[in-house]
């Protein structure tokens, strides 16, 4: 089975979530419940033992046993692997809290959730272009479904938007794929560098628009300015769980970015390099200033996380655009961060929500609610994470940062605006925190106390942050590996498909 | 390793209060000290060596890769620095104990006091740039949940939020600060960056460097202008008043600037931004610290003004101010909490802190009276008390100045009209309060507080009196020791006596409290002068402040995000007309050297039958039914199309879909309004027009030029390995279901998905169904004609023949698992529109769900099936057999993956269909009846 | 291939496309929907047959094996062309589609409107 | 021969194709445009047919087969739109 | 033959985008839909237009490029979910929101044109 | 409604045969291998659609549903020059118009060929069934003369029909 592992991560979700239609899984929720944490922890054991194999090398599987370019490889690299077990980490956080009774509001839950998974951990995984844009729809359609779960005006109308929006992505993802192949003949994307430095003028400007709007592409999944418009109102109205699980979908989209424009397109493809550095750098710092101005606007916790978000969104291109990708290493640890405490943040602001009754988490004033103490403290410590502030991860993350811009020419944007936007977060957060829990009006409120399965996520994902720290050494090491690994491992990729290890 | 404990165990005992808070206050307090005391205890363990010149330092590496080490360094400054933390930290512990009441969550109350010790110990013990940093931050942040510690109150929470925000600006500032320096001497070990003051100070970011730190400092320490947010924090408990902000937490900014001392001071920009802006606050401070009517407002003003003094003390070009500037930090933290704690004992006791209320407490509260003079008296500068010792020192250094050039001789006058200042609200606290008449209006009837709430003044004030008598014995090789880690080896000699003969200073000291008794007797009039300027009340104006930019962001938001889909649609279009026009201006030529493929008039009418209809698409767009026709006319000259380029599997499968598209929408469009109102202005559509026409003359381009072109591509190896490897002829199919029989699996998971998110959606719709058609006619009355039924039960077998058909030769001949299955899927539909839902149901029992999970498990299990035979996933399987009559045949496992695909087309095509029939059954309300 | 044999060919297919277009210029030509249902929908049986049968011949001929196939879409069509055109007729009459004016027995299209029989009162009335 | 009958056919047939567009645009009922659709789909069976012969390729039979099939269907569908506004109840 | 090609695929893809910058839904799902007409011709063209030369071995001697044949068919199937689910949850949009605006209401009088034709 | 067929595995006979021959011809084949395999999916095909057919009549005269199919073919080609040349033929010259046919065929399945006939035979269209399948309204091209007309659909098809299905 080891040298089946690196499809393992996109077959087990598929797998289960397909028993899941069939007898004796199919339409008893709790059966569900416990086929999902099952597929999880099986999940988990595969990400590490992923994560174990990957670092010592880049693993290649050749589906079919077809050799690439011909065939479609997946490439377990570390930054792979490392994505794969985020998800999963994530994906067990989330399913935690659906799993409380959020599961249950409407159908197909637990099959979506683990299609959702495997779409994101296939994207992940992917070597080919066309089989990245499989995995997209994939993780997209299952997105859609889970938007929808639990019902109501405002999940349908953020819905639409959100949808629409893919959709016309889709078709440019298309459009896109069809410039590159019809100018570079491949759609490896090992090979598609391979091709790209041997173009002609000519076909290097064709090749540039395919490149581009596959930036529009990855932009729109990672809500780069201004494709941003369907994030806030799609965190904001999705369930929480799925929320949670949506903090990681930005994620692929900058992953993409990392890997097709920082990588594949980067330094070494002769007329196409860089094609995109251009455009991100000022996507990224106007993605950073309205999510910062967003939020400071927020009038609810929810948004506000959405808004956080987009401020990783800014800060993790930033980070990448920083010269010699330097900053890339930084910026791994830091989505490492950001993804968990984001999703957190979306389960803590539905518990909040939840308790405070009618108030839900607009920062109003609101009657006292059933866990201050709890949810409180759980609370404050992912405000601390976010800002940036020790001991939580955040402020590693951010250190990193700015340390990777040190020096280099765009260090005074990268620092004023990270800071600036730290600044900010210290506002929002200290205004949500004391509007939601010290901000009160009349008795205790007598909404339910949040259940033992929904505290146990949180606490769950919110735990990774102090870990991230403390493990810091290591966690760093790691990301900063997974950093240089991506920026140099390409022609090592390529040099063994051309070796034949597929077999 | 034992130094690491000394941060370490407050930290830790942080938990203990909220663990012992079930047992009783006393004990509560008394465990809550255990871990101080603990530390403390170690601390002066540690003395003697340090005061030896012998620091301790104990580190150990954390993240190499940012420079973070748990560092920790015990030198003179340190030292002191952590006396007084822990020493004053025990005091309020104590005082607390009486202080809060019973509603107060004791527990909750010293954890986050422990918690801010710890952090206030690490910024003093640390040795590395960014853990200090860190505990730099969470003394903010434990300052904010002092601060806000009473949440109930509005002015706690703004206050607590104000502080937040100015010190953690200010710790953002420092972050940029440190990396800088750490950038520029390579390391954040604090050791070798105090050893690179040369490094740093030449370095051209050394005025970038040194604003980052001030700000940092200043912002913690109160400094004009962010001195604004103290006043406002002392909504918080009164021992954290004493606590935080007057002996502690201000104290870390001089600190910081104490810290850097060796490396930032020493220039021009140092001397006049710090001295300057100490200046500034001292004579602020103290000026408004008269005029406050609150207890803690004077008091608060009144430690401004001293971190004034503190800080111009470091801003002057002068070692020895630098040992007075710590001299001060000592005794303004002893006499200043003390003064704290009996501003809280009275407001304890009395229930006010309204000076025009509180008069004459002296008859009630003696004994705390007498303490509050003794503190005050030192507050004053008055001789034997040891903030006289200081402020002498203070005074004399002032008179060596000369960096302000011709006007130098300001800073002693100033210097002079602060300090009577000082005497003045010294007096008016003193005289204020326990004299002046009798009490007005008081909530309660004043008396002595409880026995060991008066300990800590006590002590304090025993402190007070010593220093000042014996402020060499008491300070001596403290100071010593401190003010060498500050300057950085050497320090002055100095001399600390009660007595330096009858100097200037001291003829400053006199004028001080002659003026200062002279401003105290006039003070209505000040007062009243004072009161004709409107209160610019600095709160108000922060506030005023968060809330526009609070307001605007949000209303930008709101401006931005409009909850307009045409708008971000437009957007994406607009990224995506920049994107590729950027490029695309590059491209000379589109003509390629490939030979274009000859066109005849068939195929121009083609074009032109394409065109059109998509054009009366848009055109009738309002007109859905006709929109809708248009556009099937486009799905079929489409499909032609590619029968015409030779793609015959792509033609089939693009007929199929747009056919189930047509039923698709028809079944929606009954549902949705028919028609469409007109509500685009022209511009509107004069600009959707262009800019999708300038995206379409793009596509159009870089389409022609990428036909024009030729391709060397990977196909000729399906072409040459399609029969060999992949078993069939049909290349198209065997890429679909073997080379790339992966996308193939995600292809079908897509369908499968979409249709239980369908059936999702279709689960909660309630739809409101129309009675009649867009013409106002009500609808035929014969839901299934007769003939209609006859013929599709006669079609069906027929229709399964030709699927069956396609499905079978779809590895060698157009066709396939995906064309059959839209095929079975079509006829079936036909059927559910000859029948009916309810005729259906009865007799097609086939769970459509349940369709498309084994077809999505045949697909799995084909491509698991490889691993048995060690392949990877999806690796193919076929082989040639020959049996009597029917001869030679092929298996292969590309068939039964086919089959997968066929079943979850299947199954998710009705599933969609289907239900959404069943929907409109089950709601269709009763029709009016056939005129 | 044979001369007489391409002749033949030929003219089926002559005669196919022949009737394709003038089912279709019936269609545009004729007065009113009902006229207009009668072109496409005969035209096609002989038009669709008779190119089938060309391209049967064609097949048959120019490549080794029979080609018999093509009847396969003329029995289709045989068997939906008369459905079709009577749930399109079902619906114009549900509609009140005009009729040419001087349409004969317009009265019974009312009845057939409503699925009754004829009534025998109004019968033969112009 | 052949090949210019069947170049003259497949011309023969797009003008059919393009009188039914002009139906199709010109209506003016909705019924006359589903029937000028529906015989879109005979004359494209036709052309395929043809188009099949001018190319000599047994390729293009299914697809003539199938729009035999799936116009019917489009045709019903539409008409029983019209009909009963859903179409399948 | 190629030019004519790609003035098809540029009046799609113009008219696609049209539509599915409009207001309500069932325009917008036409447009996707037109949309990923022009999006299969134009990946399909990706691979060069070739005449009577499928890609089924043995029938023809210059074959066309069989890859972008498979990729469209994938992106069609993926179109026709995608499609699915738009034109449901516009259904379901009108349901639960009771107007067919993409926005959910239809926008405020002001911006409506005054003279309506 | 006579006699209905039981048999569980071919609940259609003349549906399989129709199967079987319409597979030969779609594989333009009558190898062994297709013979088995169409036979198979004919017997197959039936019992799989079994729960979606209602039950058919039997036919009854198979001889002379040979004969009505081919007049059929012949009228269908006959008449296509005819309606080709009143298509041609300047519109208003046209008298359409509609007439009644009173049905005496009692099976749905009758009734529907005959209304198929009627629309496949150029010149005339099938528009609507009454309700209780009694009646057949059809739109004529160019009537010329009504009861004549009636007559020779009863006549030529129907009495047919009627005898085919023993109805
Ligand atoms: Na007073
Ligand atoms: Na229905």
């Amino acid at each position: 089975m080891m040298q089946h592992l690196v499809v393992l991560p996109i077959l087990a979700p598929m797998l289960m979530a397909v028993m899941m239609l069939l007898p004796p899984l199919q339409n008893t929720i709790y059966r569900q419940r416990i086929a999902s944490f099952f597929t999880m922890l099986v999940m988990l054991g595969i990400a590490i033992l992923l994560i174990i194999t990957s670092s010592e090398q880049t693993q290649v599987y050749a589906l079919g046993g077809w050799q690439p370019p011909f065939g479609i490889v997946l490439v377990a690299d570390r930054l792979a692997s490392m994505m794969v077990l985020l998800t999963t980490v994530l994906g067990c956080g989330a399913l935690l809290y659906a799993s409380a009774g959020d599961d249950n509001l409407g159908m197909y839950f637990h099959p979506l959730f683990l299609f959702q998974l495997m779409g994101i951990n296939g994207a992940f995984l992917t070597g080919d272009i066309f089989n990245l844009f499989v995995f997209f729809e994939i993780l997209l359609i299952a997105s859609y479904a889970l938007l929808i779960h639990g019902g109501g005006k405002q999940k349908t109308l953020a819905s639409v938007h959100y949808v629409s929006l893919n959709l016309v992505g889709s078709s440019f993802f298309l459009f896109a794929l069809g410039i590159l192949y019809g100018t570079l003949g491949t759609l490896n994307i090992a090979d598609m560098a391979d091709a790209a430095s041997r173009l002609e003028a000519q076909e290097a400007v064709l090749a540039k628009t395919g490149v581009l709007l596959l930036l529009l592409v990855f932009g729109l999944k990672a809500a780069l300015l201004p494709l941003h418009f369907w994030l806030t109102k799609t965190y904001s109205s999705a369930s929480a769980p799925v929320a949670a699980l949506f903090a990681i979908m930005t994620k692929v989209g900058i992953y993409s970015i990392f890997r097709i424009h920082g990588v594949v397109f980067g330094e070494e493809a002769g007329l196409l390099a860089n094609t995109a550095l251009p455009w991100i750098w000022p996507m990224a710092i106007l993605t950073l200033i309205i999510g910062t101005i967003g939020l400071i606007g927020s009038s609810s916790l929810k948004v506000l996380t959405a808004n956080l978000v987009l401020i990783s969104v800014g800060t993790l291109l930033l980070a990448m655009v920083i010269p010699g990708g330097i900053g890339l290493g930084a910026a791994l640890y830091y989505m490492l961060h950001t993804t968990l405490v984001s999703g957190a943040l979306f389960l803590l602001a539905d518990m909040i929500g939840k308790q405070r009754g009618k108030a839900a988490d607009r920062f109003v004033p609101a009657r006292p609610i059933q866990q201050p103490g709890l949810l409180g403290t759980l609370f404050f410590l992912a405000a601390l994470a976010v800002i940036g502030m020790p001991p939580m991860s955040g402020f590693v993350g951010k250190v990193m940062i700015l340390q990777a811009a040190n020096g280099t020419s765009g260090m005074i944007w990268i620092w004023s605006i990270i800071l600036i936007s730290s600044l900010a977060a210290i506002i929002a957060l200290s205004r949500a925190g004391t509007n939601l829990f010290w901000n009160l009006c009349g008795d205790k409120s007598d909404e339910l106390a949040s259940s033992q399965l929904q505290i146990i996520a949180v606490v769950l994902l919110l735990a990774c942050s102090p870990l991230l720290v403390i493990f810091g050494a290591q966690v760093t090491e790691f990301t900063d590996t997974a950093a240089r690994q991506m920026l140099h491992d390409y022609p090592t990729i390529k040099a063994m498909m051309n070796a034949g290890i597929t077999q | 390793m034992s130094l690491f404990w000394i941060p370490l165990l407050p930290m830790i005992g942080t938990l203990v209060p909220l663990l012992s808070e079930r047992w009783g206050r006393s004990i509560c307090a008394l465990c809550t000290a255990i871990a101080p005391a603990i530390a403390l205890t170690m601390v002066l363990a540690y003395m003697p060596s340090v005061l030896a010149g012998q620091p301790i330092q104990q580190s150990i590496e954390w993240i190499p890769l940012i420079g973070l080490e748990l560092s920790f360094h015990l030198d003179g400054l340190g030292l002191l620095f952590s006396l007084l933390i822990l020493g004053i930290g025990l005091l309020i512990i104590l005082y607390a104990r009486y202080y809060l009441s019973d509603q107060d969550s004791m527990g909750r109350f010293y954890a986050y006091l422990i918690l801010f010790m710890a952090a206030m110990l690490g910024i003093v013990l640390s040795n590395n740039l960014i853990q200090l940093w860190a505990y730099w931050e969470l003394t903010s942040i434990s300052s904010f949940l002092l601060i806000g510690f009473w949440s109930h109150s509005s002015n706690a929470r703004k206050g607590a939020r104000m502080a937040l925000t100015v010190t953690g600006a200010g710790g953002l500032a420092l972050l940029a600060g440190l990396l800088m320096i750490g950038n520029i001497v390579g390391s954040y070990d604090l050791h070798t960056v105090l050893n690179s003051g040369d490094l740093i100070r030449e370095n051209p970011l050394y005025p970038v460097i040194l604003v980052l730190v001030l700000l940092g400092a200043f912002t913690k320490s109160a400094q004009f202008p962010f001195h604004f947010w103290l006043p406002h924090a002392m909504a918080a408990p009164t021992p954290v008043s004493a606590y935080l902000h007057s002996a502690t937490m201000v104290k870390a900014g001089i600190f910081l600037l104490a810290r850097f001392y060796p490396i930032l001071a020493g220039t021009e920009q140092w001397f006049l931004m710090v001295s300057l802006t100490g200046l500034a606050t001292l004579l602020l401070g103290a000026y408004i610290a008269l005029f406050k009517h609150d207890l803690k407002g004077l008091l608060a003003y009144s430690t401004i003004s001293h971190l004034g003094l503190i800080t111009l003390l470091l801003g002057m070009d002068s070692r020895l101010a630098a040992v007075a500037a710590i001299f001060h930090v000592v005794n303004h933290a002893i006499f200043k909490a003390s003064l704290f704690m009996a501003a809280g004992i009275i407001d304890h006791e009395s229930g006010s802190r309204d000076m025009r209320k509180l008069n004459g407490l002296w008859k009630y509260m003696p004994y705390t009276a007498t303490l509050a003079m003794v503190a005050a008296a030192s507050m004053a500068g008055v001789p034997l008390f040891n903030g006289f010792l200081s402020k002498e020192m203070f005074f004399t250094e002032t008179l060596d100045q000369s960096a302000l050039g011709s006007l130098s001789w300001m800073i002693p006058v100033l210097a002079t009209i602060g300090a009577m200042f000082a005497v003045a609200y010294s007096i008016r606290f003193i005289h204020d309060v326990f004299f002046n008449g009798e009490p007005i209006n008081l909530p309660r009837t004043p008396h002595e507080p409880p026995r060991y709430m008066k300990v800590p003044v006590e002590i304090l004030v025993g402190l007070c009196l010593l220093v000042g008598i014996f402020p060499q014995f008491m300070m001596g090789d403290l100071l010593t020791s401190a003010s060498s880690a500050v300057l950085g080896g050497a320090v002055p000699t100095y001399s600390l006596s009660i007595w330096h003969g009858f100097n200037l200073p001291f003829v400053m000291s006199l004028i001080a409290m002659g003026g200062g008794l002279l401003i105290y007797h006039n003070r209505r009039s000040l007062f009243r002068f004072q009161a004709q300027f409107p209160e610019t009340d600095a709160k108000l104006v922060f506030d005023d402040t968060i809330k526009l930019v609070i307001e605007k962001a949000a209303h930008f938001n709101g401006w931005l995000e409009n909850g307009s889909l045409q708008r971000y649609m437009f957007w994406m279009m607009f990224m995506v007309l920049a994107l590729i026009t950027v490029p695309i201006m590059n491209l000379n030529t589109t003509e390629g050297i490939r030979p274009e493929t000859p066109l005849n008039n068939v195929m121009s009418a083609g074009a032109a039958l394409l065109c059109i209809c998509a054009l009366a698409t848009v055109i009738w767009h309002r007109k859905r039914v006709i929109a809708l026709l248009m556009l099937s006319v486009v799905g079929l000259i489409v499909s032609i199309s590619f029968a015409i380029f030779s793609a015959p599997d792509l033609a089939l499968t693009q007929l199929l879909v747009e056919v189930a598209t047509i039923i698709l929408l028809l079944l929606a469009l009954f549902l949705l309004p028919q028609r469409t109102p007109k509500e685009s202005s022209p511009s509107r559509i004069m600009r959707d027009l262009s800019i999708s026409a300038v995206i379409g003359g793009v596509v159009g381009t870089i389409s022609y030029a990428i036909m024009t072109k030729p391709l060397v591509s990977i196909s000729d190896f399906f072409l040459d390995n399609s029969k060999t490897g992949g078993g069939g002829t049909n290349v198209v199919n065997v890429i679909l279901v073997d080379f790339r029989g992966f996308d193939t699996m995600g292809e079908i998971t897509v369908l499968g998905i979409a249709a239980l998110g369908i059936y999702k959606l279709l689960a909660q719709m309630h739809i409101a169904m129309p009675t009649s058609d867009i013409d106002g006619r009500s609808w035929a009355r014969d839901k299934h004609p007769m003939m209609l039924e006859v013929i599709s039960q006669g079609l069906l077998p027929l229709a399964l023949l030709v699927s069956a058909f396609i499905f079978l030769r779809g590895h060698n001949l157009p066709g396939g698992g995906f064309i059959a299955g839209l095929i079975t899927s079509l006829a079936l539909i036909q059927q559910y529109v000859a029948h009916g839902v309810n005729w259906m149901k009865v007799r097609l029992k086939v769970d459509y769900q349940w369709l498309i999970g084994s077809g999505l498990f045949i697909a799995l299990a084909t491509g698991a099936g490889s691993w048995l035979f060690d392949r990877p996933f999806l690796t193919s399987w076929f082989d040639y057999f020959t049996l009597p009559i029917i001869g030679k045949f092929e298996l292969a496992s590309a068939l039964l993956f086919d089959l997968g695909v066929y079943l979850t087309v299947i199954g998710a095509t009705l599933l969609i269909l289907a239900n959404l029939g069943k929907i409109t059954t089950g709601e269709r309300p009763k029709q009016t009846e056939y005129e | 291939m044979n001369f007489f044999l391409e002749l033949l060919i030929v003219a089926i297919l002559a005669l196919g496309a022949i009737m394709l277009l003038i089912g279709s210029i019936g269609l545009v030509r004729l007065p009113d929907f009902y006229t207009r249902l009668h072109a496409p929908t005969k035209s096609t049986t002989l038009g669709i047959g008779s190119i089938g049968l060309a391209s049967m011949l064609y097949f048959s001929i120019n490549h080794e094996g029979l080609s018999v196939h093509e009847p396969i879409i003329t029995l289709f069509l045989v068997i939906t062309a008369p459905i079709s055109a009577y749930m399109l007729s079902k619906a114009a009459l549900h509609h009140k589609i005009k009729t040419v004016s001087r349409t004969q027995n317009q009265h019974l299209a009312e009845t057939a409107r409503n699925q009754q029989p004829p009534t025998s009162s109004s019968e033969f009335s112009d | 021969m052949l090949e210019t009958a069947l170049l003259l056919c497949g011309a023969t047939i797009a003008l059919a194709l393009l009188l039914n567009l002009w139906r199709l645009l010109r209506g003016p009922s909705l019924h006359d445009r589903i029937l000028a659709l529906d015989t879109m789909y005979i004359n494209a069976i036709a052309f395929i047919l043809i188009m099949g012969m001018r190319v000599d390729s047994p390729l293009y039979f299914e697809g003539a087969l199938l729009i035999a099939m799936l116009g019917f269907i489009s045709t019903v569908a539409a008409a029983k739109y019209l009909l009963r506004g859903d179409i399948i109840e | 033959m190629e030019a004519l090609y790609a003035l098809c695929v540029g009046v799609l893809t113009t008219c696609g985008i049209f539509l599915t910058l409009r207001g309500r839904t069932f325009p917008v799902v036409m447009g996707m839909t037109m949309l990923s007409y022009a999006v299969n011709l134009f990946l399909f063209a990706s691979g060069r237009l070739t005449i009577n030369g499928p890609a089924i071995l043995g029938f023809s001697v210059n074959y066309a490029d069989p890859l972008p044949q498979a990729l469209v068919l994938t992106a069609i199937v993926i179109g026709f979910a995608m499609t699915a689910f738009v034109v449901i949850l516009a259904m379901r949009a009108r349901a639960d929101l009771g107007d067919d605006h993409v926005d959910g209401r239809a926008p405020d009088s002001s911006e409506t044109p005054k003279n309506q034709s | 409604m006579s006699t209905l067929y039981k048999s569980r595995f071919f609940p259609h006979p003349m549906v399989s045969l129709l199967l079987l021959v319409v597979w030969l011809m779609l594989n333009n084949s009558i190898s062994a291998g297709n013979i088995v395999l169409g036979s198979f999916l004919a017997i197959v095909i039936p019992i799989l659609t079994a729960p979606l057919q209602t039950p058919q009549p039997k036919l009854k005269k198979p001889l002379l549903a040979v004969y009505y199919v081919l007049q059929l073919a012949w009228d269908i080609i006959v008449s296509n020059f005819q309606v080709a040349n009143m298509v041609i033929r300047p519109p208003k010259l046209l008298q359409p118009g509609f007439i009644a046919v009173p049905i005496d065929l009692d099976t749905v399945t009758a009734i529907t060929i005959l209304a198929s006939t009627v629309s496949l035979t150029p010149g005339t269209v099938s528009s609507d069934i009454s309700d209780d399948n009694k009646w057949l309204y059809i739109h004529v091209l160019n009537l010329e003369n009504e009861e004549e007309l009636i007559a020779t659909i009863k006549q030529r098809y129907e009495k047919l029909l009627k005898e085919i299905f023993e109805c």
